[in-house]
């Protein structure tokens, strides 16, 4: 009924992150490993020059690659993350105290990210109980089974990258590049999603859409994906 | 002593019954599938938001975007489906998943299991570990019976931080397989192992009935 | 006395700014719809799981698969996507949708909201209306200035169960329009109206400056 | 590489409903109104006679459409719903004393079967603060704003309907008939779904899954869909 006009639509990473940026922000960013990861975003990031962030990611990225852009620059002064073994540069700025780090379990990290989305300030999760993790963190037993307290998470700035999106900000992500990005893009007070490919209004099913335009501010099309492949393993024959 | 890798992935394979969903942790536990009954209707999960993990791709046929949780190509299958990190591990924490099988640096008497860290060491992080342990319905670890420097890995209380607190309901080892549920009790021992060796090697009390 | 149901919501469309994401309540708040200005950009949200709800179809046209909260058939635009219930109030609840017009029974000058239960009538339960007006940015209350008795309906305190605790923003009724900020301020007032007939139909006290 | 054998498929409502069935239980069915409604399966649930039900669903049916066909019956004891405004027989039975109703706000509704599906015995939400909903119910405060405690639901059974399945059990919805579907699929001890469209494996594209199979322990294919429609509404012209 009615011709919209999409305003959502960038040219480049660098204008997309234009009027956003402030050091000392907390960014989250998709990706798991080096599959999923906002590349271009990154890049993009790194090239402001934003300082002391707060990095909220599975991972750490590995050495010039993912978020390991950001460690050589010194970008980065907290990471909240559930695994950085990959990363030599993150253990040698973690070790002189240059980098502060929060460790969360994997799916703990993950919910407290969709709790932040959805409105939800806290929830309960039998997983840490017992250990590390749960220091100084609220116990509470529902049926006789003992749980902690996990809070949510929220960001300044989410950036995620998924496979399609429309230029009303409606994305699908291709196979296992899905993982952190669609909560992510729930939990940023402003979201920049970075797409392969960039689709006219209409090009994408309805009843496919991962994540629904109005979790995205803003969208382009990314033009460098090197997208590494950390581990390559082959069967024989 | 006793069971060599391909022999105690063999046997951890057993655990794997007809229709399970299955979680298979980095290292030693991948090579489970490698030895998964042809017969029974398996669906291995991937916690990086996958069902229905297929074998690692031949050459030329990798695709970046389609990785397991250790990072390593993948490929999928027929009946697979991607979900996101949050619904993978709702997946877990609801008790979905029925048989995850990780390694170990200890594990107690209690079922406490220990490893993601060493006090001292660069810590890389728990991954999904402490989710899948909390979450899945049933643990299995899979391990040297003994660390490097021979020290029991089987301990009455684990001395390294834990990833989770009475959790392992079965140990499978070079040396045995070992049921935790209110204490130790053995299952099978290696076939080239008598009692005592077992017992010295073991510094939990094992249960023999 | 005052607009009629046709200004009122033609009133109420000029609150939805380009770019908006909204949510429309059942009754009069989804006629509101029908007054959208076509230059903006507007997504109209229903909370039984869709984003950019499309006019009602034409005869023929009706799928029995795609109604909104208010169980009507409708129709889906190029740009809709479709969601679950627990989807789509997270995004309610997230704070993620701009604007929720819903009526109301009374309005307290605290912004209290009640539209839900009359004691000792049968409930017919709150829907998602605590949800929209505990999450959405800024929530509209669209009604009539007086129940069908005459009583006020913008009050000091409500007398009935409420629907949310300082929840309202802005009313419009078909007496003038009211913004809710540290008391009741008098933005607009209907063209054939003056302000003592106002006060003498409102409860609740109005600030005019 | 393997050669599955699927042993979820049955034949019909009632061979699958077989076994899972007990007097007392919890059911939740999926559906909004008469829109995504596992009709087959409700109609089958009546013939079984199963009795004292609690039925968490988000309405209660009208008159001889979904859950009403219960309601005449006599077999639901108690209702746990956002609302329940088209049912006259319900309204009855209720000011008779002879039903339980617990009103839940739809988003809370929504989530508390979520959170039970995802192993979140609990979480805090702002919906309901200050009003007949909150008593009762713990309070927490998270900067500054109020919140109360709502806990995780799980079913004895859940009763879902999808537009296509497959035989693994991966379920994909229609449109606005998705609604509480995925949820409640998650939070079944046992989970049945009914299906439109029956498919082999492959047919459904693994991106495109909203339900995967591992949440389904039952699939069949539904005969009798009337569809109706509650509210008939149309356009001019």
């Amino acid at each position: 009924m009615i011709d919209r006009v999409y305003k959502k639509v960038y040219k480049s990473p660098k204008q997309a992150l234009d009027g956003v940026l402030f050091d000392g922000m907390i960014i989250m960013s998709g990706g798991f490993g080096l599959c999923g990861l906002p590349e271009n975003l990154i890049l993009a990031l790194r090239d402001t020059g934003v300082k002391n962030l707060t990095v909220i990611s599975n991972n750490a990225g590995t050495e010039g690659q993912g978020l390991g852009l950001l460690l050589e620059t010194r970008q980065i002064k907290k990471a909240i993350s559930s695994y950085v073994g990959e990363n030599k540069l993150f253990e040698k700025q973690y070790l002189s105290g240059d980098i502060e780090l929060e460790f969360n379990p994997q799916g703990t990290l993950a919910e407290r990210v969709r709790a932040g989305g959805a409105g939800i300030p806290a929830f309960f999760t039998a997983t840490g109980v017992g250990t590390l993790v749960a220091e100084n963190k609220k116990h509470e037993s529902f049926n006789g089974k003992d749980y902690i307290m996990e809070t949510g998470l929220v960001a300044d700035l989410s950036i995620v990258k998924a496979w399609k999106g429309d230029k009303s900000g409606n994305l699908i992500y291709r196979k296992t590049a899905r993982n952190f990005n669609p909560v992510m893009a729930t939990a940023g007070k402003i979201t920049i999603a970075e797409v392969e490919e960039l689709c006219e209004i209409g090009e994408l099913e309805a009843d496919q859409i991962h994540t629904p335009g109005i979790y995205v501010d803003r969208i382009l099309k990314g033009t460098h994906y090197s997208k590494a492949i950390e581990n390559l393993t082959l069967s024989e024959g | 002593m006793g069971w060599n890798r391909q022999q105690m992935c063999k046997r951890a394979s057993k655990e794997l019954l007809d229709g399970f969903y299955v979680n298979l942790g980095i290292g030693m536990p991948t090579l489970v599938a490698n030895y998964i009954d042809n017969t029974k209707n398996i669906t291995l999960q991937s916690e990086n938001g996958m069902l229905g993990m297929g074998p690692f791709p031949k050459k030329g046929k990798e695709d970046p975007d389609l990785i397991n949780a250790g990072k390593q190509t993948i490929t999928s299958l027929a009946d697979s489906s991607f979900f996101s990190s949050a619904d993978s591990f709702s997946m877990i924490r609801g008790g979905h998943i029925d048989l995850s099988i990780l390694g170990a640096m200890q594990v107690s008497e209690s079922g406490d299991l220990a490893n993601w860290m060493i006090p001292g060491k660069m810590v890389k992080g728990m991954g999904g570990a402490m989710d899948l342990v909390a979450g899945v319905k049933k643990v299995l670890v899979l391990m040297d019976h003994n660390a490097k420097d021979g020290s029991p890995k089987i301990v009455r209380k684990c001395t390294l931080p834990l990833t989770g607190k009475g959790v392992v309901n079965l140990i499978i080892t070079n040396l045995g397989v070992f049921e935790i549920n209110d204490g130790i009790r053995v299952l099978e021992i290696a076939p080239d192992l008598n009692k005592e060796e077992l017992i010295n090697n073991t510094e939990a009390d094992l249960n023999f009935i």
